[in-house]
């Protein structure tokens, strides 16, 4: 080929290049996407932790009225903290543990289109995480509320730090997530391997993809209104000040803008990881599949539509108000497609009950119920007893807990064996789901109780007298019994690592390219890129006569290059045996080296120099100068060093295998 | 049919273990909600007390009713189709009929649950009109409500008078409310009576409501506002129509001078101010506040003020003008009250 | 760009025409006249009560001018386009309701 | 088509787009995100000013208009570069390249000399609403162009180290035009909404 022009250094064996680096400072400078995403998940779970542990507190606090066990104080600062780490630092950077970790696999791909921005989201996220929680050290947490509403959150009405750590960090994760979502969608877009048209995505992929534009469409809104927020609490303007007429609705508009499209960005990762457990745990492909898919795009689209109905109570007016709700009860109508989907997809299947499968299905079983309660506040004069009660509470954690969690947690099973080449213990795996499944019910089925029986939410106590004390104390004790089920998750994830079962190749009999690798993966994912030719490539392979007339999307408008009988030949190995040896070649035949992304630690540098320019608000201008020449002497570092070594020809036997030659 | 569109493979009945599982807990959770007596709470939704919340329940209904329906028929055939799926034969390559999809069963789901949103919409849009309005009435009482931070202020402008935390009208008048703030955004929420509209700094929000008998309807500050959120509880009570007379006249008649502290002790240990405080010796235990025993005897109020009659008065009228940012909302006490109280504070040596 | 070209099986998409210099000034020419006449119009008080509806077409003119030659759009591969109108609508979308909501028309 | 050794073959992608191109235009769409929260921020606090100097005090027609004139000349000097390096002249790239990059310098002079005329009249960030989303949507704006006459003199730069800027690499030059642009049409919004329809 033309183009093709050898650089770079000596040709090394594979074996020396394969080599999965050592050493801290390897993970330090990695831009594997796997190891940033074993990153992400680390991170995530122990943030989770943390929300956990802010959420017993709270539910500590509030088991009793007039109790005494913390401040009112003390109290606000643990539940901002506790939604604002549950979203940000919790479901967020899980979702992204998975994106990271399996969206180049699925596809097919060495790895993400920009693996160094990759590498930059990781570390903005770990700033972003200590700048929001470091006012703990000071006894000055974020204290106004996850969604800080102005103009509470105005020097005048909150003169401490607190929100300003909160505004700094969320400054600092938003550009984290931004970046993160540019790569991916990128990866998605371009880097799938040859035969995978877009309508032969995995539907994980699809909603990594649809949650990327989210958040490049979403997060703006957010970052403007911080920065506004920033600007009237260090320099004195008046975006917010009513006084000045500026408004805090503004804020609201703002942050719902955001705020409502976020919840989708919470969701949708967790229906792609469960659109991909349902038919492996089924045996059958999934039913619908662009229903789902266009449901998940519509479920984007809406969601852009209905921000204001987190503000019904504010005064909008009765024609704004009935137009946001319209437009909300439509979500209704896309989510219910995937819902009944995926009751398609198990209806007929044979269905194994493994734990990723109950996890699964314990998001549909909860999600409905998050659903239905959101329709519900859909109604304004309905939410006008519903806002800011326990109702909306036991809502949101019916579709975070029982949605997101239930389907991350899922995903962290599913993956388990491919992420750290072990199994994980089956028995244990099953009390966690039952136990957090009754638990989760406990704990936040009697609040919609205490919602219509009027408790509203953010209050650190109560009195006897208002009449909420059984089902406070019963809500309290079924928190325990959650705790208890993550006891025997933390207990299996860490005998299984040290002891479980090597993992074999594929051990749920998959249908998608990650299970056709070892596991752990390779450094290099795919020695060869394989040709896709099918919605489900290894069942295609591994059950020809069943799904041999399998070729749905294969008429994919970008990728007129592929032919279908042909590219059978090719098709991906199943995962019995030793995969390298059979997987398929690139289709385009001349694919012959190895390119892997170098180490660096310029991403390291620029995240760390805008972790403290912006930290520098809070201590000197001074800081902020190095922080700004740390982060612009890290972007052109990066610009300049060489991205990409060339390595490594693959071994002759792949050669043999190359029908094109 | 739908059996063949969702390649159903032939298998026979249930797993019995799963069933008696789901149906316990089916069980459990009726018998919870049964026993969650949903007017236990002076604050509940669901205690109509007048047209306001009528009006909301005329769509509450209609919502619950809906939601039951979609409950049971998607968890049902969520259910159904595990059941199913666990029963089947599950042979190496004895694989289940793949099936891609199904047009028409797509259109099904998607119009069923439209069906749903229409009737659940037409009632929302319906009240939705009806409450935006004041409807005619020929007892209308005009109140505006000042969130404060922590306290509500009620101010009648026609009947030029005032007080805080306690709202007082007449049953079966109709209330119409101008909403505003002082400082940041509050939100007033009688949940007996109406659901809650927010007080918005910068702007003058609207509402109405009734209360049809005479009565005391707690109320709460709904929306976070700061350190004393969880205390801006408040109370509206309603009286018949010659008692709330009386009470405006009281309002406009200059206050009595001397305090009577037998009144004074009453209306601390058997009020409001016993939530919070504690008096030897008395039924006032409250645990929030900082225990009133040897009031007199303390050389400042609230460690800010010296401690003097005068002072005393400022300070049972609105705590936080004394000091911002206290915890302790406006008692809500009458000029003449306030003198019953301080006679009586001064006695606690 | 060209890059892809040599890779035999990738499908040329990215090939389009460099449009040719002269076109480039001619816009720039017609962008200068149109902000011209909108300073004039800002200046005309017989327009005083019609300015928005004269001006913002016109500035969506040289908006779409911009965007459509001098970033190529107009022939470039339509996922830009998309893309570029996804986000120009949202946020275009979000001024227009904010406006609305804060009963704030031009 | 010359081949150089140094040229780092492209990876084909799935879309025959390049990467950074489509990535270029993501952060594009975003952009409008973001500078349509400001506008909407500007435009629904416009009017609300409880003092002054209000925007007809201070908003000085005839000279925004040169200004925006020159940007609309850089976006011009721009094409006109990646004309030049598309057809393989580094010399006319280099001319145009600086032309933007000196215009963009003009502008944001206009820029600076107009804050400091409005902070005479006692316009600031935290004077009144009217100083707090003008500084904020117009400063915005104004960093835009910043990152951007850094970018296009980098490019310069970078140019005169053999390899760097080419033909076959004309794309990194085309993107940095399309960024360029985008703040262009910004500001032809900005410059109708903000001055024009005070
Ligand atoms: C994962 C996150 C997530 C998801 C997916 C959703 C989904 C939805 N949410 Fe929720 N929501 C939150 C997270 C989420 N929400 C959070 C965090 C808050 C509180 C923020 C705060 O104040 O702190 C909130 C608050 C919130 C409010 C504001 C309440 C208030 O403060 O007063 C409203 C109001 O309309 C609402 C509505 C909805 C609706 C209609 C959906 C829909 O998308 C749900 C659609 C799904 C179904 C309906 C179920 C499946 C469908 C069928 C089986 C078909 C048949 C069904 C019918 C015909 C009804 N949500
Ligand atoms: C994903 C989001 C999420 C999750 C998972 C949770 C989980 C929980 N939440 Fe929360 N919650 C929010 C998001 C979430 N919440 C948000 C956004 C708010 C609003 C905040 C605001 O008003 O601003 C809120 C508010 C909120 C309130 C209302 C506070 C108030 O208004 O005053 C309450 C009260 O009970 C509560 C309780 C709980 C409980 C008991 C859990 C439990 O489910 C938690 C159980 C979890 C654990 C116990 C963790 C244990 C984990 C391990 C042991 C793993 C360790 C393993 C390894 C490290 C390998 N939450
Ligand atoms: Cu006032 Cu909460
Ligand atoms: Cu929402």
């Amino acid at each position: 080929m033309a183009s093709r022009v050898s650089v770079g250094p000596v040709p090394v064996t594979s074996e020396q290049t394969f080599a999965q680096p050592r050493g801290v400072w390897s993970w330090i400078t990695t831009v594997d996407h796997k190891r940033i995403g074993i990153l992400y998940l680390l991170t995530a779970l122990f943030f989770f932790a943390v929300g956990g542990l802010e959420a017993m507190l709270i539910r500590v606090q509030l088991a009793r009225p007039n109790s005494e066990f913390m401040s009112a104080d003390t109290y606000n600062q643990m539940f901002t903290m506790h939604g604002t780490t549950m979203i940000f630092l919790a479901i967020m950077p899980l979702s992204g543990a998975f994106f990271n970790f399996l969206v180049p696999l699925m596809i097919g791909a060495r790895d993400v289109a920009f693996p160094r921005l990759n590498a930059f989201s990781y570390w903005a996220l770990l700033f972003g995480a200590i700048m929001i929680n470091v006012g703990w050290l000071f006894g000055e947490a974020p204290d106004a509320g996850w969604f800080a509403y102005a103009n509470l959150t105005s020097s005048a009405y909150s003169p401490g730090n607190n929100v300003d750590f909160w505004v700094l960090g969320i400054q600092i994760l938003g550009l984290s997530s931004l970046a993160a979502a540019f790569n991916f969608l990128i990866t998605i877009v371009n880097m799938r391997a040859p035969g995978m048209g877009m309508m032969r995505m995995p539907i994980f992929v699809w909603m990594t993809l649809i949650t990327a534009i989210l958040i490049i469409l979403a997060f703006p809104a957010l970052t403007v209104g911080v920065t506004m927020l920033m600007l009237d609490r260090f320099y004195g303007s008046n975006f917010f000040v009513p006084e000045a007429g500026g408004s805090p609705l503004l804020w609201q508009h703002l942050f719902w803008v955001f705020g409502h499209p976020e919840v989708y960005i919470l969701i949708l990762p967790a229906f792609g990881i469960i659109s991909e457990v349902l038919p492996v745990f089924s045996r059958k492909p999934l039913f619908g599949y662009s229903a789902v898919v266009f449901a998940g795009a519509g479920i984007a689209v809406l969601g852009f539509s209905v921000w204001a109905h987190h503000m019904f109570t504010v005064g909008m007016g009765p024609v704004p108000n009935s137009i946001f709700a319209i437009s909300t009860m439509l979500i209704a109508l896309p989510t219910g497609v995937k819902i009944f989907n995926w009751i398609g997809t198990v209806w007929g299947g044979h269905v194994s009950l493994k734990t990723p499968m109950l996890f699964a299905l314990g998001l549909i079983a909860l999600f409905i119920v998050g659903g239905i309660s959101g329709v519900m506040h859909a109604s304004p004069p309905v939410d006008s007893q519903h806002q800011d009660s326990y109702f909306v509470v036991a809502h949101f954690h019916y579709v975070l807990f029982g949605g997101s969690i239930m389907g991350l947690f899922s995903g962290i099973y599913y993956w388990f064996p491919k992420i750290s080449g072990r199994m994980y213990n089956e028995l244990m795996g099953q009390i966690h789901f039952w136990l957090m499944f009754l638990g989760m019910n406990l704990t936040f089925f009697p609040m919609h109780w205490l919602g219509v029986q009027g408790m509203p939410r953010r209050i650190y106590t109560y009195d006897d007298s208002q009449g909420w004390n059984d089902w406070n104390m019963f809500v309290t004790i079924g928190m325990f019994v959650l705790v208890v089920s993550f006891v025997f998750f933390a207990a299996n994830m860490l005998m299984s690592l040290v002891v479980g079962e090597r993992a074999p190749d594929d051990p749920w009999d998959g249908a998608t390219l990650e299970w056709a690798i070892s596991s752990p993966p390779p450094v290099y994912n795919f020695r060869t890129i394989p040709l896709v030719t099918s919605r489900i490539p290894l069942w295609s392979e591994k059950y020809p006569e069943v799904y041999g007339g399998d070729d749905h999307g294969a008429h994919s408008y970008e990728q007129p290059d592929v032919d279908d009988e042909h590219g059978r030949e090719h098709m991906v190995p199943g995962a019995h045996g030793d995969s390298h040896e059979h997987e398929a070649h690139d289709a385009h035949g001349h694919d012959d080296t190895i390119h892997l992304p170098n180490p660096s630690y310029w991403p390291l540098v620029t995240a760390g120099g805008i972790a403290i320019a912006f930290g520098g608000f809070l201590v000197s201008y001074i800081m902020v100068g190095v922080g700004v020449a740390m982060t612009v002497i890290g972007i052109f570092a990066w610009a300049l060093e060489p991205a990409i070594t060339y390595v490594a020809p693959t071994t002759s036997d792949d050669a043999a295998h190359d029908h094109h030659a | 049919m739908v059996r063949r569109y969702l390649g159903v493979s032939p298998g026979r009945g249930g797993s019995g273990r799963l069933i008696r599982l789901a149906s316990v807990a089916a069980l459990a959770v009726l018998a919870l909600s049964l026993s969650g007596c949903l007017d236990e709470s002076p604050q509940s939704t669901a205690v109509i007390g007048g047209e306001h919340n009528q009006r909301i329940w005329d769509v509450y209904n209609w919502l619950w009713i809906g939601s039951l329906f979609v409950f049971i028929l998607v968890e049902g055939l969520l259910l159904y189709a595990i059941v199913r799926g666990r029963a089947a034969p599950r042979t190496a390559h004895g694989r289940p009929v793949p099936v891609h999809g199904n047009t028409r069963l797509e259109i099904l789901w998607t119009v069923i649950p439209a069906i749903v949103i229409v009737l659940i919409g037409i009632p929302t849009l319906t009240v939705l009109r009806d409450l935006s309005s004041t409807p005619e009435h020929d007892n209308t009482i005009k109140v505006d409500i000042v969130g404060h931070q922590f306290y509500f202020e009620f101010r009648y402008p026609e009947l030029e008078v005032s007080s805080t935390n306690t709202l007082h009208i007449p049953a079966g008048a109709m209330i119409d409310i101008n909403l505003q703030s002082a400082d940041v955004i509050h939100s007033f929420w009688v949940p007996r009576l109406a659901g809650k509209t927010d007080n918005v700094p910068g702007r003058t929000n609207y509402m109405w409501l009734i209360a049809d008998e005479p009565g005391t309807y707690a109320g709460q500050c709904a929306e976070f506002c700061g350190l004393g959120h969880a205390l801006m509880r408040f109370q509206v009570i309603a009286h018949e129509q010659e008692d709330f007379d009386a009470w405006v006249e009281e309002q406009l008649a200059p206050p009595t001078g001397e305090g009577d502290p037998t009144i004074g002790e009453q209306l601390v240990t058997g009020g409001s101010c016993a939530a919070c405080h504690a008096i030897e010796g008395t039924a006032a235990q409250g645990v929030v506040g900082p225990p009133l025993t040897g009031f007199a005897s303390r050389p400042e109020i609230a460690g800010v003020v010296e401690n003097t009659p005068e002072n005393l008065a400022a300070w049972l009228a609105n705590p936080p003008a004394v000091k911002p940012g206290t915890a302790m909302p406006p008692p809500g006490l009458t000029e003449a009250q306030i003198q019953h109280v301080i006679a009586y504070l001064h006695t606690l040596e | 760009m060209a890059s892809t070209s040599h890779h035999g099986g990738a499908p040329h998409v990215e090939e389009h025409a460099h449009p040719d210099p002269r076109q480039y000034i001619r816009i720039a020419v017609v962008l200068a006249i149109i902000t011209a006449l909108e300073v004039a119009i800002f200046y005309i008080k017989a327009l005083e009560d019609y300015d928005t509806y004269i001006l913002l077409p016109l500035s969506a003119l040289k908006f779409i001018l911009v965007v459509g030659y001098y970033m190529h759009l107009k022939f470039d591969n339509k996922l830009f386009t998309y893309t570029f109108i996804f986000g120009l609508s949202v946020g275009g979308g979000v001024i227009l309701s904010l406006m609305a909501l804060f009963d704030r028309m031009f | 088509m010359v081949d150089h050794a140094m040229e780092i073959p492209e990876h084909p992608t799935s879309t025959g787009l390049n990467n950074v191109k489509l990535a270029m235009w993501a952060f594009l769409a975003s952009d409008c995100m973001f500078f349509g929260s400001l506008i909407a921020a500007y435009m629904v606090s416009k009017g609300r000013n409880v003092v002054g100097p209000y925007p007809e005090d201070l908003i000085n027609i005839p000279f925004t208009s040169v200004s925006t004139f020159v940007l609309l000349m850089s976006s011009l000097a721009m094409v006109m570069a990646l004309h030049g390096i598309q057809t393989g002249s580094l010399a006319r790239f280099r001319i145009w390249t600086v032309a933007t990059g000196l215009l963009g310098l003009v502008f944001l002079g206009g820029q600076i000399y107009e804050f400091t005329e409005f902070a005479h009249e006692g316009l600031s960030i935290s004077h009144n609403l009217f100083g707090s989303t003008f500084f904020t949507l117009t400063g915005f704006h104004g960093t835009h162009v910043a990152i951007g006459v850094i970018w296009l003199f980098s490019m310069v730069l970078a140019s005169f180290k053999p390899g760097l800027v080419t033909q076959r690499k004309s794309l990194n030059v085309e993107v940095a035009g399309l960024y360029w642009h985008f703040v262009d049409i910004v500001w032809i919004v900005i410059f109708t909404l903000v001055y024009l329809l005070y």
